[in-house]
């Protein structure tokens, strides 16, 4: 970073350089997530004979889903306690956030195996199947990736890259911006793809 | 990829969203209204199921996603209180998601 | 020279290619000289959507004309003469702004109104009992025909009566009645490829999509014998997967038509060539093959159905000449070496001459 | 570079590296200028080979049934040389400008993230090596660059007695991951960029004195920001069903293939204007510099070339008007493509504008930007000709839109990328071009490029179909076919006296002053070559054309000014001392390496390599994170554990 940024926020926005660059990404992780979204609707009804949206267990995914939004929650206040300049307050959110990511995950995953040893709807079975895993899956990763970065966050408020003097907060800020997208997206999918599909399908 | 190193590490966060910041108790209010709308959104999936009509069903649980959608894009990732040219750059995104695939969807299902 | 004189010079001899390139594109359309002239309409469909090109060429020609022309006096005329003067610094004009923004939108009107108009017309489906309809298939790579009326298939070439709209359905699930009467799904359904049908003198193309029905019409003004081709990539013999449509009088169509519903003669228990290779045919390829009135026929369509096989005068997505003995004797021994990818297994094993008796039997399918 | 040089490492496992000498620092730095430079040269050579095999392409069709390469190697050729040509050749040639400029005339030291500018080129490097390993693993891809679905169900020979099926599907997915693989690159190189105009611009350079060409990276970047996406699932698509029997675009269980050209064209539309829009911004520097005006129409170029942008994204079905969508949605996006010719027109007419009653000065660069203009018409024209969708049905899939896209590809954004190539050649070696040779490669290119695509569009108005590797006499398509051939020969002999005039130049070329051209904006304010943190002292930016405004007075016409120009030098003693400068790491090429790896582990279908690829990546990412920054910031210990 030039000098003349490095002692004042001197951008022409006024905004973060990592700000600007995580919403930029955001966007177009939009369109990324909107492609999945459209081929899987469009495919809902092409099951091939196959099971098709009714195997979906939707008070377990119910139960997935809240604790995901929850998380949210977590996320952010792990930001507000860095921003007060209270560490402990930001590694314990910031470590349930990653918990409760990896619960979700858990519970996703649980439910993969159900659905491909109790109910036969393999990657493979019909176009239906294959929008379905390979949707839920990228946000997975999405999730995966998420819990990384928290982890790492939790890491570096030991080696002292973020500090208790608000040293690193840019940071905590991009993490949650992203983890809170991952959020979003799920707030849809939910909808979309387990809720209004299962109405649809009985 | 957060990059953390390349940044100017003060950008001073306090000087950049000094404006409103919201309360910690303002974010455990909104989880609280977003765990609520989500439980509606559940009821609705089991009215569905006991024959409520989709006409009913499936706005409404649109219109209560798109609510969740937009609470939390505004209070927690603070686009209400940020640089409005961040909101612009996910706004021109969801333009585009939504009318280019609105159209192919369009097209392919008629 | 100069660096003006080459660069004069250079401009000339652009022009005159253009030029030469122009008239060589105008002149000498006949069938015979190119037979897959994309503008030699020879029929209403072609016929329409090349007067769309008559409207929109020239206006293209006049704009290359203008800007080029406006390129060439800028260049010339503004060049530094080395006096060292520095030209007067504008920054625009909005007059001529919106004089070339509104300009060129007008011209676009004049070409989109009936673009769009052509594109409605197009679509219209002919009225079913003037028509003559026809199921087309694309096959790795050859073309089946079938004429669902009249309950037969031929591969590569139909043949059609003149002023008569062809309303091709090219299927995207294609289906058979089989000789037991039930209706099975194409043997190859899951290996169907995008291809393109098009016969540029009677219309422009159409994809063929596999899992949807696509529709389109070609009729043909004179009799005539008209080429066409594949037109979407579909693998290693794309370049070999030709059409052709045989316009003819009415009468000689309802005599082709007679004929192709004909079963093949069968020369069961006869010491022949013709039974010998009947005979061989019934073991090695009847498995893919159909011909209605084999002992052994399976209704199978794996491969184009030879019923009348001697009928046509080219084969294998029509790159083969038919009478050529030689020829058909390689393409049986070993068919992917003479068309690269094709789908027809090679038969190593059989003998000269028993690959002579299958020809002979090939010569009576007509 | 003193900043670096007293750098503290910390003791721990993420140090950085320090020197910037050598191959090392070209490996592992993070600076602009040089991403910049090792952007084009890697893209020179991928031009190259795609040339090559464009030769090749030629060669095979110089005659009917002519027998130089089979169907097989002749679909791998034609595949490789679109794919190569687009991904690995124009657009990081683009993205080479864009590194080097930028910052230069935007008035910034560096873009946003340094790092992540490395990253792409890494990555778009990776792509190319994992595309071209290709041979290892059963051959190219060999179903075109559009790939249309569901051909990778299929393969070119299913039954597989030409071709081994096994190979074929690695193909595919060699096209998926190579392409998914650049892509990743460009979305970095796009989140950079914007970032970079919009924060990071000096102080006074407001939007509307943005040169165009920061102009056209902006919208370049917000195309890339919103067009890769789309392309990254279609292939990521296209990956399962090849790889792992999805099936998307299997007609047989549902899926459909339609829908593969959806989303191919959804991206690729806006691609090709990711590929003008860069020339276009080029010339627009180029061609006021050498008339010695401003340009013509600032904010209508600006505002066109954002219209085309947006109008870009609703136009992409002209590619299947006819695969059936139906005559709605053919008038529609028939409109739609017409009245792109509008913006465009614009620009053309500004571009004259500002030739006009100027004066012209035939350089190379200019020979360049004046074929653009006048090359790229020819290409437009034909492209509206093709919006005439019932025509469309005659035109599509033969040479006639070979032709067309040859003249907006080759006319436009390969003569501009050269023109550019000569006009900053300059600053960026510090050593003028040999001008001789460049107007040489300048007519022969002209003339040669002629006779390559003109003669295509009576062929393809004659009937002969793209992507066919072999066609009989008698077509009336010998001549033009031996024509075009020989013009393509003409290219590549051009082609070579530039890259000979490229590398004598940068090593024997005279010296070149600072501002050898009289140009009109910043980045000639610096030294030829400029310092590494690119300004002593940040310009100041008081209007559009700021060099010139310094140069001149502003008079109708316009004089010298007594003081002669103010380059920035005067105040610059010793403040090099205290420019932080992004420093050097081994980060982004370690996570560069991964995707290859990984992506071999998709292709020999083992679940052990695609995991090592995955934690090179993760373990390169988090040590990104926690790399310490060589200059310590002043109140930071980086290494002390805090309780
Ligand atoms: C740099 C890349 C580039 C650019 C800029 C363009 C620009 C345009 N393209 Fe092109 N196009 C391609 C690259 C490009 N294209 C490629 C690669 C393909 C083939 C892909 C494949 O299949 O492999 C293709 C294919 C393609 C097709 C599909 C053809 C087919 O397969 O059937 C169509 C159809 O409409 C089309 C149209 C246009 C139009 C209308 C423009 C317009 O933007 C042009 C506008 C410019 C002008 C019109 C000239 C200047 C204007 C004036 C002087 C004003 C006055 C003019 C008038 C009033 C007419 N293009
Ligand atoms: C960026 C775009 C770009 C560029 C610059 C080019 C450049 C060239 N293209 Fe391009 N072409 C495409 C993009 C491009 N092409 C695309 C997208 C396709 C569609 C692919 C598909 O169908 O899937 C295509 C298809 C295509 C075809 C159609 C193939 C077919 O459908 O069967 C042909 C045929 O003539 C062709 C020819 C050429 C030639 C001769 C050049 C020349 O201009 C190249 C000149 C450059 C060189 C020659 C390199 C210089 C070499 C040296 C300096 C070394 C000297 C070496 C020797 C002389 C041996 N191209
Ligand atoms: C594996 C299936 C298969 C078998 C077995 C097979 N064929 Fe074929 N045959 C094909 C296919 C597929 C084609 C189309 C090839 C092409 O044109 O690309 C074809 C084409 C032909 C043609 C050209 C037809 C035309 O009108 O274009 C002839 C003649 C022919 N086969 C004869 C034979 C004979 C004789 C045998 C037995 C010795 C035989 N085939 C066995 C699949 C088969
Ligand atoms: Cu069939 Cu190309
Ligand atoms: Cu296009």
């Amino acid at each position: 970073m030039a000098t003349e940024t490095a002692h004042a926020p001197q951008t022409n926005f006024n905004v973060s350089n990592e700000k600007m660059g995580m919403w930029a990404f955001l966007g177009s992780e939009l369109l990324f997530f909107g492609a999945f979204i459209t081929v899987y609707l469009i495919y809902v009804p092409r099951t091939a004979d196959g099971p098709g949206p009714e195997v979906f267990d939707i008070p377990f995914t119910s139960v997935s889903t809240f604790i995901l939004l929850m998380s949210s929650l977590a996320m952010v206040l792990a930001l507000a306690g860095i921003q007060d300049r209270d560490l402990r307050r930001f590694r314990t959110w910031t470590l349930a956030t990653a918990l409760m990511g990896l619960v979700f995950l858990g519970g996703q995953l649980y439910e993969f195996t159900v659905f491909v040893q109790q109910d036969g709807l393999g990657l493979t079975t019909s176009a239906f199947s294959t929008a379905f895993y390979v949707l839920t899956s990228f946000h997975k990763v999405h999730v995966a990736i998420g819990v990384l970065m928290l982890g790492t966050l939790w890491f570096m408020s030991f080696t002292g890259r973020i500090r208790a003097d608000g040293h690193g907060t840019n940071a905590v800020e991009n993490v949650g911006l992203y983890w809170h997208f991952v959020d979003i997206i799920w707030i849809v999918i939910f909808t979309i793809v387990y809720l209004i599909p299962v109405d649809l399908a009985t | 990829m957060t990059d953390t190193r390349d940044a100017e590490p003060e950008a001073e966060p306090s000087q950049e969203e000094s404006h409103h910041h919201p309360s910690t108790s303002d974010y455990w209010q909104i989880a609280a209204i977003l765990a609520v709308l989500t439980a509606i959104e559940i009821g609705l999936y089991y009215a569905g199921q006991a024959g409520l009509a989709e006409s009913v069903t499936i706005p409404s649980l649109i219109a209560l996603t798109i609510l969740k959608f937009v609470l939390v894009l505004l209070w927690f990732m603070h686009l209400r209180f940020d640089n409005p040219v961040l909101n612009r750059l996910f706004i021109i995104g969801l333009v585009f998601a939504g009318v280019l695939y609105g159209v192919v969807s369009l097209i392919t299902l008629t | 020279m100069t660096a003006r004189r080459r660069r004069t010079v250079a401009v000339r001899s652009l022009l005159l290619i253009g030029l030469v390139a122009l008239l060589a594109a105008c002149g000498g359309n006949t069938i015979e000289e190119r037979p897959l002239d994309a503008l030699s309409p020879d029929g209403p469909i072609a016929q329409a959507q090349d007067d769309l090109w008559r409207l929109v060429f020239p206006i293209a020609v006049v704009v290359f004309v203008l800007v080029q022309g406006l390129i060439i006096f800028a260049v010339i005329r503004f060049r530094d003469r080395g006096r060292g003067q520095m030209p007067k610094q504008i920054e625009g004009n909005t007059r001529l702004e919106i004089v070339w923004t509104v300009i060129p939108a007008l011209i676009l009107v004049v070409i989109a109104v009936p673009t769009v108009a052509t594109i409605f017309e197009l679509d219209e489906e002919p009225p079913e009992d003037e028509r003559i309809d026809v199921t087309v298939v694309g096959k790795q790579y050859w073309w089946q025909f079938e004429y669902p009326d009249e309950g037969f298939f031929t591969a590569n070439e139909i043949t059609v009566p003149v002023d008569t709209p062809v309303y091709l359905h090219l299927d995207g699930s294609p289906e058979y009645e089989m000789p037991d009467g039930s209706v099975q799904p194409d043997p190859e359904q899951d290996q169907l490829v995008l291809h393109s049908f098009w016969v540029p003198r009677l219309a422009g193309k159409k994809q063929y999509m596999p899992g949807a029905d696509r529709f389109l019409t070609i009729q043909a003004d004179e009799p005539g014998r008209y080429l066409g081709n594949c037109a979407e990539f579909c693998g290693l013999s794309h370049a070999n997967m030709r059409i052709r449509v045989n316009a003819v009088e009415e009468e000689e169509y309802e005599a082709w038509v007679a004929e192709q519903t004909q079963e093949a003669e069968s020369f069961e228990g006869e010491d022949s060539a013709e039974a010998r290779g009947e005979e061989l045919f019934g073991v090695n390829c009847v498995s893919c093959h159909n011909v209605d009135g084999h002992p052994d026929n399976q209704g199978i369509r794996i491969g184009p159905d030879l019923t009348h096989f001697n009928s046509r005068p080219e084969y294998a997505g029509a790159i083969f000449d038919v009478e050529d003995d030689e020829q058909l004797a390689d393409w049986i021994r070993d068919s992917p070496a003479e068309k690269p990818g094709s789908q027809m297994q090679p038969f190593p094993d059989l003998s000269d001459d028993e690959i002579d008796d299958l020809i002979s039997y090939l010569r009576t399918l007509d | 570079m003193s900043a670096v040089e007293d750098r503290q490492g910390g003791s721990n496992l993420f140090r950085r590296p320090s020197s910037t000498a050598g191959v090392r620092g070209w490996l592992t730095t993070t600076d602009h200028k040089r991403i910049g430079i090792m952007y084009f040269v890697a893209a020179m050579i991928f031009f190259m080979v795609a040339g090559i095999e464009a030769l090749l392409l030629r060669l095979q069709l110089a005659t009917p049934e002519a027998q130089v390469l089979d169907s097989d190697i002749y679909s791998q050729m034609f595949t490789m040389h679109g794919v190569t040509m687009i991904f690995f050749a124009l657009m990081p040639l683009s993205a080479a400008f864009f590194n080097y400029l930028l910052p230069l005339m935007i008035g910034a030291r560096d873009v946003a993230f340094p790092r992540l500018n490395a990253l792409s080129l890494w990555v778009f490097i990776a792509g190319g090596i994992f595309l071209y390993s290709a041979i290892f693993f059963g051959g190219y891809p060999d179903t075109s660059w559009v790939n249309y679905a569901p051909i990778q169900e299929v393969g070119a020979d299913p039954a597989g007695y030409t071709l081994e099926s096994g190979a074929q599907s690695n193909r595919m997915l060699f096209y998926s991951l190579g392409i998914q693989i650049a892509g990743v690159a460009s979305l970095a190189s796009a989140v950079n960029f914007i970032t970079t105009i919009l924060n990071m611009r000096a102080p006074g350079m407001t939007f509307m004195r943005m040169p165009v060409f920061v102009w056209m990276t902006l919208v370049v970047s917000f195309l890339m920001l919103f067009a890769m996406p789309i392309i990254g699932v279609a292939l990521w698509q296209l990956m399962f069903d090849a790889g792992y029997e999805g099936n998307f675009f299997r007609p047989g269980a549902g899926g459909e293939p339609i829908l593969w050209q959806h989303l191919f064209w959804l991206f690729g539309h806006p691609e090709v204007y990711i590929l003008i829009l860069p020339a276009f911004g080029i010339i627009s520097e180029i061609l006021p510099t050498f008339s010695r005006k401003p340009l013509f129409g600032y904010a209508a170029i600006v505002f066109s070339g954002v219209a085309i942008g947006f109008l870009g994204f609703g136009v992409w079905a002209h590619h299947m008007f006819t695969s059936g969508l139906g005559p709605v949605a053919n008038a529609a996006f028939g409109l739609t493509t017409m009245f792109i010719a509008v913006p465009t027109g614009i620009k053309i007419f500004n571009w004259l504008g500002t030739m006009w009653f100027g004066t012209l000065r035939y350089r190379v660069p200019m020979m360049f930007a004046i074929g653009l203009v006048a090359m790229f018409t020819i290409g437009g024209l034909s492209g509206v000709t093709h919006a005439i969708v019932p025509h469309n049905a005659q035109q599509h899939e033969t040479y006639y839109v070979v032709a067309h896209f040859h003249y907006v590809l080759f006319g436009g954004s390969v003569f501009g990328l050269f023109a550019g190539t000569y006009y900053w050649f300059p600053k960026v070696f510090g050593r003028m071009y040999n001008e001789r040779l460049g107007q040489a490669h300048f007519w022969l290119q002209l003339i040669g490029f002629n006779l390559a695509f003109g003669p295509q569009h009576i062929l393809g108005l004659e009937g002969m179909p793209r992507r066919y590797y072999t066609y009989p006499p008698g077509m009336g398509w010998d001549l033009w076919n031996l024509v075009s051939t020989i013009g393509g020969f003409i290219i590549a002999l051009a082609v070579l006296l530039f890259v000979i005039n490229l590398i004598w130049s940068a090593r024997k070329g005279p010296a070149a002053p600072e501002d050898p051209w009289d140009a009109r904006t910043v980045e000639w304010m610096t030294s030829s070559p400029p310092p590494q943190h690119n300004w002593d002292v940040v310009p100041t930016i008081s209007h559009r054309d700021e060099l010139w405004h310094r140069k001149y007075t502003d008079e109708e016409v316009p004089r010298p000014v007594p003081a002669g120009a103010s380059p920035d030098h005067e105040a610059s003693a010793g403040a090099e001392e205290d420019i932080h400068l992004p420093d050097p790491s081994w980060w982004p090429l370690v996570l560069a390496a991964g995707m290859p790896i990984a992506s071999w582990g998709v292709v020999v279908d083992s679940w052990w390599l695609i995991g090592a690829g995955i934690v090179v990546m993760l373990f390169a990412g988090v040590a990104w994170g926690n790399e310490p920054a060589t200059e310590p910031e002043h109140d930071e210990q980086p290494g002390t554990l805090q309780p």
